[in-house]
C-alpha cells in the first residue's frame, strides 16, 4: 500500500519540496499542504518540514503554531495518527505543545550546517520503529536554534516513557542530555532536529535517512489514526 | 512643461548660481548634461533621479567603454550582459540564469547588513527572469586577522549572508576568502546568484502595452539606503565623512523575500506578468526608467500610490529609497485581480501605482511622476535619458610607474626559509568555519559541497525543474595578488583557474560572469588597471570558449587615499552529463601514484608563499599557454566523467586537485588531510617547484599512472609522476617533512581560532 | 484611551543563557572587569487601545500567555503607561 | 560600590523592524486588533562594580559603545540603580 503524506508548507519553510521528494523516492504520495488550509485530506501521516515557517520571528514556530491547518494537525495527533517535524517542524510541535520542551539558540551562537553522528535512543517511536536502540547514523543538522531544552522533571519523565529518541554522539548545540529528537509519549509525534530527507539521495554523502524516512511510512500505514476520534 | 531651451551661456550661469547638484555628486558637465537633455532647469525630483542614475554604480559610466571587449555570445547564450542576469540553455528545457554584484562599501558600514541585503539584492535579479534561485557564492575580501575590527567585519558580514540567505531558503554552496592588508579599509563582499527556470518561463525587464499596469509589490518604502549608489557605491571611504553617509544602511527581511519569490514565481507560472523589475540600487528611479526604456515606451508614476513606512516622506526620498525586498511587475489591467490575489496569499503587500504610456510625437517614451492621479508633474523626462544616457568617460589610463620594473625584478627567486614544512604550516587555511554557518544543502542538490573538491557540483535541478541525472558546477575564483603584479595576466590566469576548477568535477566550463572590484576610477592607474584586466579576461574566455553573460563593476574600492589590490572575481558555471556516482574529491587512496598534469613551472612570482612568508610582491607571473590549458580541462572533464558515468568505474582516478595559490605544496597538504594519508614525494626538487602558482595543472591520485600519462600524451597534455600517497607524514624529500595530524589541525584551526576572541566594533 | 506597553521577557531560572555568557566573556577581554551576571532578553513594546489600564493589563497578559512568551523557558513582565 | 545595569537596545528610528511587523499582523490574527506600533528590542542586564554612580554610567556607556549595540542602526538606553 501506497502511504499518504501531507507535508505542510508555512511562509517560510523551505524543505518541503525535499522532504516529498526523498519520501516519494521510498514510494509515499505527498501532498503538499499550505498553511491556511484547514483540513488534512484523507492522509496517512503528517510532516512538518523544516525551513523558516513566519521568519522565525519572535520565536521559532511561535506565529507557525497558530496557522489554521494546526488544528486539523493538532486533531490528527491526537487521535494517534503519524506526525514528524524536522528542525523547524520540530520547533513547531513543541511550541504548539504537542511535543515536550523547548529549542533555544545553539550554545556557541551560531548557526551550523555539518554532519551528526547520532545514536538511536529509542526504537519505540514512528521515526525508529525499524531501528534498534544503540543503532548508529550519519544525518545533517542545519539550525541556529536547536538546543534542546527542558526541566529535570520533565526529563527524567522523557527518560521514563522512552520518548528520548535521537541522541547526539557529539553535542553540537548544546542540547540537554544530548538530545538530538523526542517523540510523546505513544510515539505517533516525533521532533528531530537533523534532516533525514537530506540523507536519502543517490549520490548524497549519507544515505542513513532512509531508514528512518521509511519507519515514518510503514508506521504510518500500520498505525493510522483513528478516525472517529479526529476532530473529536 | 514647455520651455524654450537654454543657451549654454544659460546653463553654465545657473550652474554656478545654484550648485545644487554638488551634494548630490554630479559634475558640473554632468549638470549641464541634464540641461541639455531637458532644454531646462531640472525640478529637484528630476535632479535627484538624475544624480542616482547617473552614477558610476547604475550607469557604468567608467567603466562601459572598456567591458564591450569582453566576449559575450554563443549558441547556448540565450541572454547576455545588459539584462538583471545572463541566462544559459541547459537542454531538456531547463534555462540557468547567473549573476553576480557586489555590496563592498555598505558591508564596511554595517556588516550584517550590508552583507545581508547583498544576498537579498542579487537574488531579486535572478527572479525577475523568472529564475528559482537554487544556489549562493560569497566571495569575501577582508583585512588580516590579527586586526580586531578586521575579525568584526568578518564575523557580521559571515551572519549576514548567513542569516539572509539561510532564512530565505537558498542554500550559499560555495565561495572563496582572501585575507589581505589592501582590504583593512575597504573589505569587498561578493555575492554570486544561480537560479533554474523552464526556458518557456524567461521573461525581461521589459514594460511592454501601452496602458498596461506597474504594481509594486513587496515591502513598504522607507527612508532606508537613500542615495545609496550614489553616495556608497560611486565614491570611496575616508574618517570624517563615514558618520555622514550612515543613514543609507537598509535593512533586509529574509521573510518578505521569501514570500515575494513565491509571489513572483507564481505569478509567472500563471502568466499573469508582462515584465518584471527587482528594485535594487536607485529604487524606484530605476525600476521605472528601465522597465520604459527597455520597452521603448513611457511611464507615469503617481508618487502618492507608493505604500511608504514612515510619515512625511518627499517624493524624492520615496523615487531613490533602496528599501529592500520590492519589485515592480508590469501587468494587463484584466489580469489585476488575479495579480492581487495570488500576492494576498503569500501575504505580498501589491499596489498599482504607475501605468505604460505611449510615447510623444518625436518617438521618445516620457517618465512622468505626479503627485496624485491628476496632480502637479514632478518630473517628466525622456526616461533613455535617465537609463541609457549617462555620460560616458573613457578616463585616462596610466601605467604604474613601478609595473615595469616590477615584473623584471628577481628578488623573490633568492627568497629561502629555514623551514618550509613550517611555512606550509602557517600558509593552510579552512573556509569551514565560514560555510558550516551556512546552509549549503538545501534542495538535496550539493553533490560536492563546500570543501570537498575544487568546483561544487549540484544536481541540475530544484523546485519545479525535475532531476535528470547531469548536474551543474560552479567555482568562483579570484586572486589579487596576481593582479596586482600584472592584472592582464592575473586575470586570465583566474579565468583558467576557475574553468579547471570547474572541470575537475567532471564539467564542461559553459558561462563565466565577473565583478570587478578595482581602486578610484580617477586615478589613471586604476583605469589601466581595469582596462589591462578586461584585455586579459577576454583573451582567456576566448580560448577557452567562455562567453561573459553577466557582471558587476565595483570602483572607488579605496581607503585613506589607497586603492585596493585589483581584484576581479570570477564565476564559472559548467555542466556534466549523466552521473551515476559521487565524482572523486580532492583526497587519495594508500598506494595511489600522484601524477602532475599540465605544465611545470618554478617561478614564485604572485606566489602566496613569497607574499605571505616574505611580504614580497614583485616578479612576471607564471605564463600560460590557453590552448594548452584548453585541452588539460578536457582532459580532466573526460577523466573525471568517465569515473562517474558508467555502471562500472574504471578507478583510474581516485583523486584530484587542481594546482594555484599555495601551489603543489597546498594542493598536496589539502588532499593529505581530507584523506587523512600521507604522501612521499620526490618528483619536487625544491621550494621553488613546491609553491610555484602556475595554474595549467593538477595533481592526479591514480593506481595506474602509466595508463593515465598515456591518457594524457594522447591528449597533449603533459605529465610527471611526482611521488606515492601512503604513511602518515607529508614527505617532500628535501623540502618538507610534516606529520598530517599537524596539518590538519593547523587547517582546521586558523580561522576559529582567531574568532574566538572578542568580537568588537 | 491609549497605552503604551512594554514586555520584559528573560528566561526562567535554570535555562542557560549563553549569550548573556558569551558577553560576559567578551566584556572581560575587552578590559571591562567589573562586570557580572550577565543576561540577555527581549523587550516587545507596542501601542494598545484599551478601556482602562486594567483592560490593557489582561490584554497584554493574554498576549503574552498566547504568543509573546514561551512558558517552558521564559517569564515575563508587562508595564502598562497611559499615552500622554 | 554594586549596581545593577539595564541597557535597553532598539532600532534607530526610520530602520526597518520586520519582527515587529510580523508579530504585529500575528497578534492581528489572533483576534488582538488594538495592537499597533510593536517593537522587538534587546534588553542586557549585569551587576557592575564601580566607585560612584556617574563612573558606572560612563563605563557602561563604554560597552554599548564598543560592544553591547551596533550605532549605525541601534540606539541604547542604560539605567543604572544602586544595589540594595
Ligand atoms: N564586468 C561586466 N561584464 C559584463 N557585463 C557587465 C559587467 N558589469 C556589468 N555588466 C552588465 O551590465 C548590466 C547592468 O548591471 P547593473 O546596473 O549592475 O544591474 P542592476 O541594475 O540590476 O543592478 C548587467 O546586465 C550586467 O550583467
Ligand atoms: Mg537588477
Amino acid at each position: 500500500m501506497t502511504a499518504r503524506i501531507a507535508i505542510i508548507s508555512f511562509p517560510g519553510s523551505n524543505c518541503e519540496y525535499d522532504v516529498a521528494e526523498a519520501l516519494g523516492a521510498l514510494g509515499a504520495e505527498c501532498t503538499i499542504v499550505f498553511h491556511d488550509a484547514t483540513e488534512l485530506g484523507g492522509v496517512d501521516g503528517v510532516v512538518i518540514p523544516g525551513g523558516f515557517a513566519h521568519g522565525d520571528y519572535l520565536r521559532c514556530g511561535a506565529i507557525a503554531r497558530f496557522s489554521p491547518i494546526m488544528s486539523a494537525v493538532t486533531d490528527f495527533a491526537n487521535a494517534g495518527g503519524a506526525v514528524l517535524g524536522i528542525c523547524n517542524g520540530f520547533q513547531v510541535l513543541t511550541e504548539a505543545g504537542l511535543l515536550p520542551g523547548a529549542l533555544q539558540r545553539n550554545a556557541g551562537l551560531r548557526f551550523l550546517c555539518e554532519p551528526a553522528v547520532l545514536e538511536v535512543a529509542s526504537s519505540n517511536s514512528n521515526l525508529t520503529a525499524k531501528c534498534a536502540r544503540g543503532d548508529r547514523v550519519v544525518l545533517p543538522i542545519n539550525h541556529g536554534e536547536g538546543n534542546y531544552y527542558c526541566d529535570a522533571a520533565t526529563l527524567a519523565e522523557l527518560e521514563e516513557n522512552d520518548q528520548v529518541v535521537l541522541r547526539y554522539l557529539h553535542n553540537p548545540n548544546g542540547s540537554v542530555s544530548n538530545i538530538a529528537g523526542v517523540s510523546n509519549r505513544r510515539g505517533n509525534v516525533v521532533g528531530l532536529m537533523p534532516h533525514p530527507e537530506r540523507a536519502a539521495a543517490a549520490l548524497a554523502t549519507s544515505t542513513d535517512g532512509r531508514v528512518l524516512l521509511d519507519s515514518f511510512l510503514s508506521w504510518a500505514l500500520t498505525n493510522a489514526a483513528s478516525p472517529t476520534m479526529i476532530g473529536a | 512643461m514647455d520651455h524654450d531651451a537654454l543657451s549654454p551661456t544659460e546653463i553654465s550661469r545657473e550652474i554656478t548660481r545654484d550648485p545644487r547638484h554638488i551634494p548630490l555628486g554630479l559634475l558640473d558637465e554632468e549638470y549641464g548634461s541634464i540641461m541639455e537633455v531637458l532644454g531646462r532647469i531640472p525640478t529637484d525630483l528630476e535632479l535627484a533621479m538624475y544624480s542616482v542614475m547617473w552614477s558610476e554604480h547604475c550607469s557604468y559610466k567608467s567603466s562601459r567603454v572598456h567591458l564591450g571587449r569582453l566576449p559575450t555570445t554563443a549558441p547556448h547564450v540565450l541572454v547576455g550582459p545588459g539584462e538583471n542576469a545572463g541566462v544559459i540553455d541547459a537542454g531538456e528545457g531547463i534555462a540557468v540564469a547567473l549573476r553576480i554584484e557586489s555590496h563592498n562599501h555598505p558591508s564596511f558600514i554595517e556588516p550584517y547588513q550590508g552583507a545581508a541585503t547583498g544576498v537579498g539584492g542579487i537574488l531579486r535579479d535572478i527572479f525577475t527572469m523568472g529564475a528559482r534561485p537554487i544556489a549562493l557564492m560569497d566571495p569575501l575580501f577582508l583585512g588580516p586577522l590579527d586586526d580586531a575590527h578586521c575579525r568584526y567585519l568578518l564575523d557580521g558580514i559571515v551572519r549576514g549572508v548567513g542569516g539572509y540567505g539561510n532564512s530565505v531558503g537558498v542554500p550559499t554552496v560555495g565561495g572563496q576568502i582572501t585575507f589581505d592588508p589592501c582590504y583593512r579599509g575597504n573589505p569587498l563582499v561578493n555575492v554570486f546568484c544561480l537560479g533554474l527556470l523552464p526556458v518557456e518561463r524567461l521573461v525581461l525587464g521589459q514594460a511592454s502595452g501601452i496602458g498596461n499596469l506597474c504594481v509594486l509589490l513587496g515591502s513598504r518604502t522607507g527612508r532606508d539606503g537613500i542615495g545609496g549608489v550614489s553616495v556608497l557605491a560611486s565614491a570611496g571611504f575616508n574618517e570624517e565623512s563615514d558618520g555622514a553617509k550612515r543613514p543609507s544602511v537598509q535593512v533586509g527581511d529574509p521573510y518578505e523575500e521569501k514570500r515575494l519569490i513565491e509571489a513572483c514565481l507564481e505569478l509567472l507560472d500563471a502568466s499573469l506578468v508582462v515584465g518584471i523589475q527587482d528594485l535594487g540600487g536607485a529604487g524606484l528611479a530605476c525600476a521605472t526608467s528601465e522597465t520604459a526604456a527597455r520597452g521603448g515606451l513611457g511611464m507615469e508614476v503617481n508618487v502618492l500610490a507608493i505604500p511608504r513606512r514612515e510619515p512625511g516622506m518627499t517624493p524624492v526620498e520615496v523615487m531613490t529609497s533602496e528599501s529592500q525586498e520590492r519589485m515592480l511587475a508590469i501587468i494587463e489591467p484584466s489580469s489585476l485581480d488575479e495579480v492581487l490575489r495570488v500576492c494576498a496569499r503569500w501575504e505580498v503587500e501589491a499596489t498599482v501605482i504607475a501605468r505604460v504610456t505611449e510615447v510623444d510625437e518625436s518617438g521618445v517614451g516620457h517618465l512622468v511622476i505626479t503627485e496624485g492621479e491628476d496632480g502637479p508633474v514632478l518630473c517628466d523626462v525622456p526616461a533613455k535619458s535617465l537609463a541609457d544616457e549617462a555620460p560616458l568617460y573613457r578616463r585616462p589610463l596610466a601605467e604604474p610607474a613601478n609595473y615595469r620594473s616590477g615584473l623584471i625584478d628577481t628578488t623573490v627567486e633568492t627568497l629561502r626559509s629555514t623551514s618550509y614544512s613550517e611555512d606550509l604550516v602557517a600558509m593552510l587555511l579552512d573556509p569551514s568555519w565560514i560555510y558550516s554557518q551556512y546552509d549549503h544543502e538545501l534542495f538535496v542538490n550539493t553533490i560536492l559541497g563546500p570543501g570537498e573538491a575544487d568546483a561544487t557540483l549540484l544536481r541540475l535541478a530544484g523546485p519545479g525543474v525535475a532531476a535528470n541525472g547531469r548536474s551543474l558546477a560552479l567555482s568562483s575564483d579570484a586572486n589579487p595578488a596576481w593582479c596586482a603584479i600584472d592584472p592582464r595576466l592575473g586575470t586570465a590566469l583566474t579565468v583558467a583557474e576557475s574553468a579547471l576548477n570547474v572541470a575537475s568535477v567532471g564539467a564542461t566550463p559553459k558561462a563565466l560572469v565577473n565583478c570587478l572590484n578595482f581602486g578610484n576610477p580617477t586615478h589613471p592607474e586604476v583605469m589601466w588597471q581595469l582596462s589591462e584586466s578586461i584585455d586579459g579576461m577576454a583573451e582567456a574566455c576566448r580560448a577557452l570558449d567562455l562567453p561573459v553573460v553577466g557582471g558587476n563593476v565595483s570602483l572607488y574600492n579605496e581607503s585613506q587615499g589607497r586603492d585596493i589590490d585589483p581584484t576581479p572575481t570570477v564565476a564559472v558555471v559548467g555542466l556534466t552529463g549523466t552521473l551515476r556516482r559521487r565524482p572523486p574529491a580532492r583526497a587519495w587512496q594508500e598506494g595511489d601514484a600522484l601524477v602532475v598534469l599540465g605544465t611545470w613551472s618554478r617561478t614564485l612570482a604572485g606566489s602566496r608563499w613569497a607574499r605571505e612568508i616574505h611580504g614580497v610582491r614583485s616578479g612576471a607571473l607564471p605564463s600560460i599557454d590557453l590552448e594548452l590549458h584548453a585541452r588539460l580541462c578536457a582532459l580532466v572533464a573526460t577523466l573525471v566523467a568517465e569515473e562517474c558515468s558508467d555502471a562500472v568505474a574504471p578507478e583510474l582516478v581516485h583523486g584530484l586537485h587542481s594546482i594555484a595559490d599555495g601551489g603543489i605544496g597546498i594542493a598536496l597538504a589539502e588532499m593529505a588531510i581530507a584523506a587523512n594519508i600521507g604522501c612521499v614525494v620526490d618528483g619536487v626538487n625544491d621550494h621553488h617547484e613546491l609553491f610555484s602558482e602556475s595554474v595549467s595543472r593538477i595533481v592526479v591520485a591514480t593506481p595506474r599512472a602509466e595508463e593515465l600519462l598515456a591518457r594524457a600524451t594522447a591528449a597533449g597534455v603533459p605529465g610527471i609522476v611526482i611521488g606515492e600517497a601512503t604513511g602518515g607524514r607529508l614527505l617532500v624529500e628535501g623540502v618538507i617533512d610534516v606529520d598530517v595530524d599537524r596539518l590538519h589541525e593547523a587547517f582546521t584551526g586558523r580561522i576559529s581560532s582567531a574568532l574566538g576572541e572578542t568580537v568588537a566594533h | 484611551m491609549n497605552f503604551d506597553i512594554t514586555v520584559e521577557i528573560r528566561g526562567v531560572d535554570g535555562v542557560a543563557d549563553p549569550e548573556g555568557r558569551t558577553i560576559e566573556r567578551a566584556l572581560g577581554s575587552l578590559g571591562f572587569g567589573g562586570a557580572s551576571q550577565v543576561h540577555v532578553g527581549k523587550t516587545i513594546t507596542f501601542a494598545l487601545v484599551a478601556d482602562d489600564a486594567t483592560v490593557a493589563k489582561a490584554t497584554a497578559t493574554q498576549m503574552c500567555e498566547r504568543l509573546l512568551a514561551n512558558p517552558v523557558i521564559e517569564r515575563y513582565e508587562i508595564t502598562v503607561t497611559l499615552r500622554p
